[in-house]
C-alpha cells in the first residue's frame, strides 16, 4: 500500500534528521577552546540568512567572507602559526529566539571561540547576552541599539556607532545644511517601520529633534510587512515637511521612495538611516527616484580612505554588486578580531577578549571605514566609530559628509531641487 | 482637503485590486468549502512568473497574462487535481476534521520556502516606464498603474461574475458550490469543476500579479501580506461572494488608506484586525454572505 | 500492584521499554556533554508541553486554533513583567501568568466558539495578530514599561531556583521535564474524564453533541481555560529559560503554527503531541544546522512537506501508525501479550480527518 | 431498459440493501414501495451512482452501470430525481432547468427540452426567474422533475414523489408524471404512498428491511392481502 510507503519514508526522514543532529555534535569530544596550536580559529557568525531581512544578512556574511578569504590568503593569524580563521555562519531567521538557540549551538557544538552579528538589534541584544553567560567574545558590527552595550557585558565589542550618534548626526547634519545655505529645515518628518530599529530611532528623534530647535510635524510609523505604503506618503505630503527622516528595510524604502517621487513630495532634503536605503538592491530599484537621496551610513565606496578602491573593486568582481555599509562593517571587523588573535597569541576566548578590550587599531583593512582608529571603551564601544552622510548622485551614493571624509568632487545639495524641476 | 481625495482615491484603487485578489480565495472556499491559506503564497508564484517575463523576456507586464494565465491555470488544475482532491475526497467520506486546511497550510510552508530557494530573499522590483507615470489633476496626484490596477480590477471581477452568471460552465460551478452531490447528478464531474475553480482562482491571482508588479516588489513572503488581508476582505463580504469579495476589498482599503491619514498605519493595521474580528463575531456570514 | 510484581512484568518488552524510555530521559542530560544537545532536549519537551496544551482545545475538542502563541505571550509577558518590576518570583508568577492566560482564553474564546470549522481557525489567527500588533506598539501602558517592539530582556539573577535561573541547562531540563509528564497526566485525566468524553463527541459533531445535552460551549471554555493555562505556564518557563521575550519572535504566526503542527503531525491522543515534538523539533533544528546557512528555507520547505504527507495518507497522525510498528516491534522481542498486534486496530480519529 | 440483479449497499458499518433485483421495462411505469427505512431511496442511489453497491451488477441496455460515476451514468439517459429535491436554491427557475442539461447532447436540445418542459409545468415557465429556493414544495418538486427531464432521459427515477405535498398538488404532480409517461420515458418512482403509487404504475416492487419481498403488476400488488395490512390500513 502506497500510503504506508509514505509513512515509512516519512518516518525514515525524521530518523535521519535526528541522526543528523547527533552527528552535528558527535565529534565534539575533543579539546575545547582553549588550545593555542590549531590549525584554525573558529568564528560563529549569526546572521538573518531567511526570513524578511535576509537580504541584508546576505550581505553581511559577504562582508565577512571577502575578509576572511584575504586574511587566509595573506597566512592566516601569525601568532598562531598561521592559523585559518573559519567562519562557521547559523541562520537566526530574524528570530531573536532562534538567534539564542544558534548561538548557544555556535558556541556549544561548533566551539566557536569568538562570535560575530547579528546584523538585527533584536537578535543581537538577547545573543550577545548568551555569548556573555559562555564567556565568548562577540564583536557587534552593525546592530545599533544602544543599549547593546549598555549593560556592562564585558565580551560584547560593537564596532559601529550605536542609534543615538545616527539620529544625532542626521539632526547635526541638517543644522549645519540650514546655517550654510540658509534654508534652515523647521518641520520634520519622522518615518520608520514599527519594529525594534525604527522604534529606537524614533524615541532618539524625538529627543535630538526638538533640541536642535526643529518641530517634529509627522510621527508616522508603519509596520514593515505593509502592502501599500500609499498611506503613509500621503501623510507626508499632508504635513509638508522640510527635512524626512527614515528608518526603513529595503522593500519599504524602496516602496516609500517610489511613492514619494510620484507623488512630487518636495522637501530640503530627506535622509535615510542605512538599512534599507543602503542596500544595493534599494539603488537598484529605485533608479531615478532616489536621486539626491540623503543617506547616513557607516561607509561608502568613495569614502576617501586607502584601501576602500580595491576592496570594493574585489568584492564587485566576486558578488557582482558594491559593498555596501553592512557588507564593509562586517569586513572590517574582521580585520578587528584578527588584530586581537595576533595580539592574543591564543585561540582562548579569555585571551581574545582581553587582546580585543586593549584594541588601538590604525593600520590594515579595517581602515577603510571613516573611522582613523579603533579602540574600545570600557563598555565594548569602539569609540571612534564615525558616520557619514552620503547622497545620491547620478545613481552613485557619494559621501558628502563631514567634511573630513568627503568627496571632493562633489558639494551637498541643499535643499534638493523639486521633483518637477528634474530632467 | 487635496490629500483626503488622494488617500481616497488611492484606497478605491487599492481596494478594487484586493478585491481581485481576494475574488479567488472566496471563489474556492464558495465552491468548495475550503479556506486555502496557500492563497498568498500562489500569489507569490504568480508575481515571479510576471516579474521573469518582464524583465528576462522585456514583456510589458500587462501583456504577461497571455502567456501566464494559460500556464498558471494548467499548474492550478494539476495541483487541485493531483493534490487537494484526494484529500478533499476523504474529506467527504469520512466527514468532519480540518485535513484541506491543514494541507493547504502543508503548501504555503512549501511553496513559499521552495521560492525562498530558487528566486533568493531579494526584493526585486520590476521598474518600467509606466511604473513612475503620474496623472496630476489640480494639486491631486494619482499614480498610473495604480489607476490602472484599480480600473482593471473592477472591469475583471465584473467579467468573473458575468462568466459565473452567464456561461453554462460558470453556473455549473455555482451550481457545484451550492450542492455538490445533486451536480453529480446532472452529469457535472464536480471534481472537475474544483480543479477549474481553482484553475480561475489563479488566473485572477495572475492578473493581478501583472497589475501590481510595475508598482511593487516581489519577495518570497510578499504574497503573504496580502493574504492576510485577503482573508479579512472575504469574510468581511461574506465567505463565497464574489459581490462580498469586492466590497470587503473596497473597505479594507478605504480602512488602511483614509484612517491611516488620522492615526498612524500601525493603528490602521490593528483596526483591520478589529474589524475582522467583530465581523467574525457579530456577522459571520459576512456582509453579502448567504446563510 | 506490589514491587515484586513490577519487577516481575519488567521481563515483558512492553514494560522494559517504556521504563528504559523514561530512564533515558531522566538521565539525557549526563549522556551527553554537549549543552546545546540538552537545550535542544528543552525545546522538544516544551514543545511537547505546549503541543498537548493546544492538544486540548484542538485535538479532543476539534477546535483548529492557529492563534495559540497569544497565549504563550501573555504567559510569558505577565510572569516577566512580575519579575521585572515587582520582584517577583517566577513561581508564583508563572502561576498569575497562566490564570491571566487562561481568563484570556476564556473572554477570546467564549465568543470565537461559535464559529465553526475555518471561521474559527481564521478568528484565532486575527487575536493572535492584534495581541502581537498591540503589543509590538505599545511601549507603555501605565506605570508599566513594555517596551513594544524591543521585547523585554530579562535580568540575569545568577544561579537560584528561586529566581527560576541556572548556570546549566539541566534543572531547565528537569522543569521542562516534569512539566510534561504533568501535562501528559493532564491529558489523560482529561480524556478518560466525563468532560473529555463530552469534548470528544464536541469534536466529532457538535450539533450531535447537542443534541445529547452536552452544553457545548461551556465544554468548549472549560476546554479553552484549561488549554491556556497550560499555554501559560509554558510561556513563563520559555520566558525564563530564553531570559528574552519580544513580540516578534513569541506572538508571530509561525510559532502558532509551529505548536499546531506538533499536535496535528501528531495526533488528537494523549500521546500525540510528544511523539510530534519528539520528531518535529529534532527535524527543524537538523535542517537548520545542515542546510540552514547555505540553503535559506530548505527546513521550511520539509515541514511543509511532512505536513502535506501526513495529511494526504495519515490523516490521524503518525500516532497511530506508530503504534502499530511499536505493537509489531515488540512482538519480535517476544511478548505474550502483543503476538496478535495485527489485530490490534489503530484508531481513526484525529485533526486531519475523523469519522463523523 | 434497467436491470438490477441481487445489489447490496450499506452505510459505513450498516448493511442497508440485500440482493435487490429489479427490472424496469422500456415506456413502463415501475414503482418502488415501502416504510421509512425500507432502502427505497438507497436502491434509486446506488442505482444513480451516488452509492457504491458492495456487490452485484446493474445493467442498462447491455451496459453495466456497476463500476459508473453519477455523472456517467446522466449520460447513458438515466436521470435521477433525488430525495429532497437537492435544487441550486441560489439559482433560478431557468439556470436550474439549464443545469440539467449540461451534458453536450441534452445541451444541443435545450430550448426545445425547456420548452417542453414549461408545457409540462407552466408554472415554471411563470417563475422562471425566480430562485429556486424560494419556490412553494409543490414548485420545487416541479422544477426537480423538469431538471430531470432537462438531461433527455430514457429512465426517470423520481425518488419521494408525493412527500409533503399537499394531496391536490400531488394529483397534480401524478397527472405531470402521466404525461412524461407518453414522451416514451421509462419511469422508476419511489413512493410511501402505497395506494396512490399502486394504482398509477404498470408494475411495482415492495421493499422491507433492504429486501424485495413482493412484485408484481399494481393491480395484483393492490389485491395482496400482506400487503394490505401492512400498508394500507385495511
Amino acid at each position: 500500500m502506497s500510503s504506508k510507503k509514505v509513512i515509512s519514508l516519512v518516518l525514515i526522514v525524521m530518523l535521519m534528521g535526528m541522526l543528523a543532529l547527533t552527528g552535528c555534535s558527535g565529534n565534539k569530544g575533543e579539546a575545547p577552546n582553549a588550545d593555542t596550536a590549531v590549525g584554525e580559529v573558529k568564528v560563529g557568525v549569526l546572521l538573518p540568512l531567511s526570513g524578511p531581512v535576509a537580504p541584508i544578512g546576505v550581505t553581511s556574511q559577504r562582508g565577512y567572507e571577502l575578509a576572511v578569504e584575504e586574511i587566509n590568503a595573506a597566512g592566516g593569524i601569525k601568532a598562531l602559526g598561521g592559523a585559518k580563521i573559519k567562519l562557521i555562519t547559523a541562520d537566526s531567521r530574524g528570530d531573536a529566539k532562534i538567534g539564542m538557540s544558534e548561538a548557544e549551538r555556535l558556541i556549544q557544538s561548533d566551539k566557536v571561540t569568538v562570535m560575530t552579528g547579528a546584523y538585527q538589534s533584536a537578535v543581537t541584544y538577547p545573543s550577545t547576552q548568551v555569548a556573555e553567560k559562555y564567556k565568548i567574545p562577540y564583536i557587534v558590527p552593525s546592530a545599533v541599539k544602544d543599549e547593546i552595550t549598555q549593560r556592562g557585558f564585558k565580551y560584547t565589542f560593537r564596532t559601529c556607532p550605536p542609534m543615538g550618534w545616527y539620529t544625532k548626526a542626521q539632526v547635526d547634519f541638517a543644522v549645519e545644511m540650514g546655517k550654510k545655505t540658509g534654508k534652515p529645515a523647521k518641520r520634520v518628518a519622522l518615518v520608520y517601520e514599527n519594529t525594534d530599529w525604527g522604534q529606537s530611532a524614533a524615541t532618539a528623534w524625538k529627543v535630538d529633534v526638538p533640541k536642535a530647535g526643529m518641530e517634529i510635524v509627522l510621527d508616522a510609523p508603519y509596520p514593515a510587512t505593509s502592502s501599500d505604503l500609499t498611506p503613509v506618503i500621503l501623510k507626508i505630503k499632508q504635513a509638508n515637511p522640510d527635512f524626512i527622516l527614515f528608518t526603513s528595510y529595503t522593500s519599504d524604502a524602496i516602496l516609500l521612495t517610489n511613492g514619494i517621487a510620484q507623488m512630487k513630495i518636495n522637501s530640503y532634503g530627506m535622509a535615510g538611516g542605512g538599512g534599507g536605503h543602503a542596500d544595493p538592491e534599494y539603488m537598484k530599484n529605485t533608479g531615478k527616484n532616489s536621486e539626491y537621496h540623503y543617506d547616513l551610513c557607516e561607509w561608502s565606496t568613495d569614502v576617501g580612505k586607502p584601501g576602500v578602491k580595491e576592496t570594493n573593486d574585489k568584492f564587485k568582481a566576486k558578488y557582482g554588486v558594491d559593498m555596501n555599509g553592512e557588507s564593509a562593517n562586517c569586513y572590517a571587523s574582521m580585520y578587528v578580531l584578527a588584530d586581537a588573535l595576533e595580539r592574543a597569541g591564543a585561540n582562548d576566548p579569555e585571551k581574545i577578549r582581553e587582546a580585543l578590550s586593549k584594541t588601538n587599531l590604525s593600520t590594515t583593512n579595517a581602515m577603510i571605514m571613516p573611522n582613523t582608529s579603533v579602540q574600545f571603551d570600557e563598555t565594548g564601544q569602539n569609540i571612534n566609530a564615525s558616520l557619514i552622510m552620503i547622497q545620491v548622485r547620478d545613481g552613485q551614493r557619494v559621501t558628502v559628509w563631514p567634511e573630513s571624509a568627503k568627496n571632493p568632487d562633489f558639494e551637498a545639495v541643499w535643499p534638493v531641487p523639486k521633483f518637477e524641476d528634474r530632467k | 482637503m487635496g490629500t483626503m481625495t488622494e488617500a481616497t482615491i488611492n484606497g478605491l484603487f487599492m481596494g478594487s485590486l484586493y478585491g481581485l485578489i481576494a475574488v479567488g480565495l472566496s471563489l474556492v472556499f464558495g465552491v468548495m468549502k475550503v479556506v486555502n491559506f496557500a492563497h498568498g503564497s500562489l500569489l507569490t508564484i504568480c508575481m515571479y512568473a510576471v516579474y521573469y517575463l518582464v524583465m528576462k523576456a522585456n514583456w510589458n507586464s500587462y501583456l504577461t497574462p497571455i502567456l501566464v494565465v494559460p500556464l498558471l491555470f494548467i499548474f492550478g488544475y494539476v495541483v487541485q487535481s493531483k493534490i487537494i482532491n484526494p484529500v478533499l475526497k476523504r474529506e467527504f467520506e469520512l466527514g468532519g476534521g480540518h485535513a484541506v486546511i491543514l494541507l493547504t497550510v502543508g503548501m504555503m510552508l512549501v511553496m513559499e520556502n521552495l521560492c525562498l530557494l530558487f528566486f533568493g530573499a531579494y526584493y526585486k522590483v520590476a521598474q518600467v516606464p509606466i511604473s513612475s507615470l503620474t496623472l496630476n489633476i489640480g494639486n491631486i496626484v494619482i499614480s498610473v498603474p495604480r489607476m490602472i490596477a484599480g480600473i482593471v480590477s473592477v472591469i475583471l471581477i465584473f467579467l468573473l461574475y458575468a462568466f459565473l452568471n452567464k456561461t453554462d460552465m460558470g453556473k455549473a460551478i455555482r451550481a457545484t458550490g451550492q450542492d455538490r452531490e445533486a451536480v453529480r447528478l446532472m452529469g457535472i464531474n464536480d471534481f472537475k469543476i474544483y480543479n477549474i475553480s481553482f484553475g480561475i482562482c489563479f488566473i485572477m491571482l495572475t492578473l493581478a500579479a501583472a497589475l501590481m508588479i510595475p508598482m511593487y516588489y516581489v519577495h518570497p513572503s510578499a504574497g503573504k501580506i496580502f493574504e492576510l488581508r485577503s482573508f479579512v476582505i472575504v469574510v468581511l463580504g461574506g465567505l463565497g461572494s464574489l459581490n462580498g469579495a469586492f466590497l470587503g476589498g473596497i473597505i479594507i482599503g478605504l480602512i488602511e488608506s483614509v484612517t491611516a491619514q488620522f492615526l498612524s498605519a500601525t493603528t490602521a493595521e490593528f483596526l483591520i484586525f478589529l474589524v475582522f474580528i467583530l465581523v467574525l463575531l457579530l456577522k459571520p456570514n459576512g456582509l453579502l454572505g448567504k446563510k | 500492584m506490589n514491587e515484586k510484581n513490577i519487577i516481575a512484568k519488567l521481563r515483558y518488552p512492553s514494560y522494559y521499554i517504556p521504563a528504559l524510555a523514561i530512564l533515558i530521559l531522566i538521565f539525557f542530560p549526563f549522556l551527553t556533554n554537549n549543552e546545546y544537545i540538552v537545550q535542544v532536549g528543552i525545546m522538544v519537551l516544551l514543545f511537547a508541553v505546549m503541543g498537548s496544551g493546544w492538544n486540548i482545545i484542538a485535538g479532543f475538542g476539534g477546535q483548529l486554533s492557529l492563534g495559540h502563541a497569544a497565549f504563550v505571550g501573555i504567559g510569558a509577558y505577565v510572569s516577566t513583567l512580575l519579575f521585572v518590576y515587582l520582584d517577583l518570583t517566577p513561581w508564583i508568577g508563572m502561576l498569575v501568568g497562566a490564570v491571566v492566560s487562561a481568563i484570556f482564553g476564556v473572554i477570546v474564546g467564549y465568543p470565537c466558539f461559535k464559529l465553526k470549522g475555518a471561521y474559527y481557525a481564521l478568528a484565532t489567527i486575527a487575536y493572535g495578530e492584534l495581541v502581537r500588533i498591540f503589543i509590538q506598539n505599545t511601549n507603555q501602558i501605565g506605570p508599566i514599561d513594555l517596551k513594544g517592539a524591543q521585547g523585554i530582556l530579562l535580568p540575569i539573577k545568577g544561579h537560584s531556583w528561586f529566581w527560576f535561573q541556572f548556570d546549566t541547562k539541566a534543572p531547565y531540563y528537569y522543569i521542562a521535564l516534569v512539566m510534561m509528564f504533568l501535562a501528559i497526566l493532564l491529558c489523560y485525566k482529561i480524556k478518560n474524564s466525563k468532560f473529555g468524553y463530552y469534548l470528544a463527541a464536541i469534536g466529532d459533531n457538535q450539533d450531535a453533541a447537542a443534541s445529547l445535552g452536552v452544553d457545548s460551549s461551556r465544554m468548549k471554555v472549560y476546554a479553552a481555560a484549561i488549554s491556556s493555562f497550560v499555554m501559560g505556564i509554558a510561556g513563563t518557563f520559555y520566558a525564563q529559560f530564553l531570559l528574552y521575550i519580544g513580540p516578534q519572535s513569541l506572538l508571530v504566526d509561525t510559532f502558532s503554527t509551529e505548536i499546531a503542527l506538533v499536535g496535528i503531525i501528531g495526533g488528537a491522543e494523549v500521546m500525540g503531541p510528544i511523539i510530534g515534538a519528539f520528531l518535529l523539533t529534532p527535524i527543524s533544528e537538523a535542517t537548520r544546522i545542515l542546510l540552514g546557512g547555505r540553503f535559506i528555507g530548505v527546513h521550511l520547505v520539509v515541514y511543509g512537506a511532512i505536513l502535506m504527507a501526513v495529511i494526504t495518507y495519515a490523516p490521524s497522525g503518525i500516532l497511530p501508525y506508530l503504534k502499530k510498528v511499536y505493537y509489531k516491534f515488540l512482538a519480535l522481542l517476544g511478548d505474550p501479550q502483543y503476538q496478535d498486534y495485527r489485530t490490534i486496530k489503530a484508531p481513526a480519529k484525529g485533526l486531519g480527518g475523523g469519522i463523523k | 431498459m434497467l436491470q438490477v440483479n441481487k445489489i447490496n449497499a450499506s452505510y459505513g458499518e450498516v448493511k442497508v440493501l440485500h440482493d435487490v433485483s429489479l427490472a424496469v421495462k422500456k415506456g413502463e411505469v415501475v414503482g418502488l414501495v415501502g416504510a421509512n427505512g425500507a432502502g427505497k431511496s438507497t436502491t434509486l442511489k446506488v442505482l444513480s451512482g451516488m452509492l457504491k453497491a458492495a456487490s452485484g451488477e446493474i445493467k442498462s441496455e447491455g451496459v453495466s452501470l456497476t463500476e459508473l460515476t453519477a455523472p456517467q451514468i446522466v449520460a447513458l439517459g438515466i436521470a435521477h430525481v433525488p430525495e429532497g429535491r437537492r435544487l441550486f436554491p441560489m439559482m433560478s427557475v431557468e439556470e436550474n432547468l439549464e443545469m440539467g442539461s449540461f451534458l453536450p447532447g441534452p445541451k444541443k436540445a435545450r430550448q426545445e427540452t425547456i420548452e417542453m418542459v414549461y408545457s409540462v409545468f407552466p408554472i415554471l415557465k411563470e417563475r422562471h426567474k425566480q430562485m429556486a429556493g424560494t419556490l412553494s414544495g409543490g414548485e420545487q418538486q416541479m422544477l426537480a422533475i423538469g431538471r430531470g427531464l432537462m438531461s433527455k432521459p430514457k429512465l426517470l427515477m423520481i425518488d419521494e414523489v408525493s412527500l409533503g405535498l399537499a394531496p391536490v398538488l400531488v394529483e397534480k404532480i401524478y397527472s405531470m408524471i402521466e404525461q412524461i409517461k407518453k414522451q416514451d420515458i421509462s419511469i422508476l418512482l419511489v413512493e410511501q404512498n402505497v395506494y396512490l403509487c399502486l394504482n398509477f404504475v404498470d408494475r411495482a416492487y415492495v421493499l422491507e428491511n433492504g429486501q424485495v419481498v413482493l412484485d408484481g403488476t399494481g393491480k395484483e400488488l393492490l389485491a395482496n392481502e400482506h400487503l394490505k395490512k401492512a400498508y394500507l390500513g385495511l
